[in-house]
């Protein structure tokens, strides 16, 4: 049960995230949130939601919860990313990695979201102050 | 044979709906079923040289064959986080 | 009130840190925490309990909060240490840092806690499981 | 004159004491307390090469001035976290 990749259509626990995440024999707990954003390239947000092929982003997801634990000395990498509308200030990607020690467990973290990034299908829109909504420039997959 | 398509973000609404079933001859590749989608949603075909397919789930390049209950992917570029 | 230090001889609130800290205007919080282990040096430990130079730890606490926002690309970084006896693989310490973009929250925070451990007097003691108990090996302060 | 003196860590466990007053003639440095404090609890010798002195809350050298009502603390290494 250390990798459990979820996609949530609500708010993300994160003090259940560090809770569960927390091991008598780890010293180091990392826990990114990424929250959405009032601006965007100086337009005004107002909105943010998300979609997701969701068969394909859990896959993507545990592969990438995999890849933290292969190549960094950590003992657990968890993702959750949530899905639908989320508002403003609020977490729509958490990620949870518990190691011995702290200086993996940044790497991993880090390592993690920039996969996140790059290499899962889901998509962002925004919704502007000014009227109008549109989707987040991204990176192609497999690029 | 008959396949299933999934459009998503862009994809989905320049396609004005998420998801179709596509009739395609036998045997059909990749860049038979998006020849087939652009031809029935032109405005889709500036997409193209963005979107990356998936098959089930697997990224795969034009050239694949497809076989006939298939889920074929339209996945414009991601920005996930 | 985005700088904060706390000492604390309680269970730490994360949840409550990362709400504080979520802004509109930024994308990115990490929190670090930092748990208590049952081993060291291959002895097993049942027990830990911390004590500090209150006035002292809060002062160095608050010089690592703003040099960690002078020194990186971050909005806020809060520190909270708890003190007194501490359960195993419960938080002894949390640093939250939030911030536009995550590279630099992720260095802001591995800075605070690499300043933590050299700078702040806070001393850790060791129970162990085959009886006695131990003053974990430190740094000299001000080397 | 007279200071107070806290000590943490090893040397409070040392000294037997969380705290004491400590009498000083003047003018007196950190380094005539320590001796005085060595004199008084000669364990505490052994932890003089780790120890840094604060006075007022500042770390100082063994040659600072001490000022009457001063507050100096003995601080082994620190291993907070």
């Amino acid at each position: 049960m250390l990798l459990v990749a979820e996609l949530v259509h609500a708010t993300i626990d994160s003090k259940r995230l560090t809770a569960e995440a927390a091991r008598p024999d780890c010293g180091a707990i990392v826990l990114f949130l990424g929250t959405t954003r009032d601006h965007h390239d100086g337009r005004r947000v107002t909105r943010l939601s998300y979609e997701a092929y969701e068969p394909m982003a859990l896959a993507a997801l545990e592969k990438i919860e995999h890849a933290a634990v292969e190549r960094f000395e950590v003992t657990s990498c968890r993702i959750v990313h949530r899905l639908g509308e989320v508002p403003l200030a609020e977490a729509s990607v958490a990620v949870v990695v518990v190691a011995t020690h702290r200086g993996p467990a940044f790497d991993a973290c880090r390592f993690a979201m920039d996969e996140l990034k790059r290499a899962v299908p889901i998509w962002k829109k925004e919704h502007f102050a000014e009227g109008g909504e549109g989707w987040v420039e991204g990176t192609k997959l497999g690029s | 044979m008959t396949i299933i398509v999934l459009f998503f973000a862009q994809a989905r609404e320049y396609a004005g709906m998420s998801s179709a079933v596509l009739e395609l001859p036998e045997p059909s590749r990749v860049s038979d079923a998006l020849a087939a989608l652009g031809h029935a949603h032109p405005s889709l075909e500036r997409l193209w040289p963005h979107l990356a397919i998936a098959l089930d789930g697997q990224l795969v390049s034009p050239d694949t064959l497809i076989h006939a209950g298939a889920e074929l992917a339209l996945l414009p570029p991601v920005s996930g986080g």
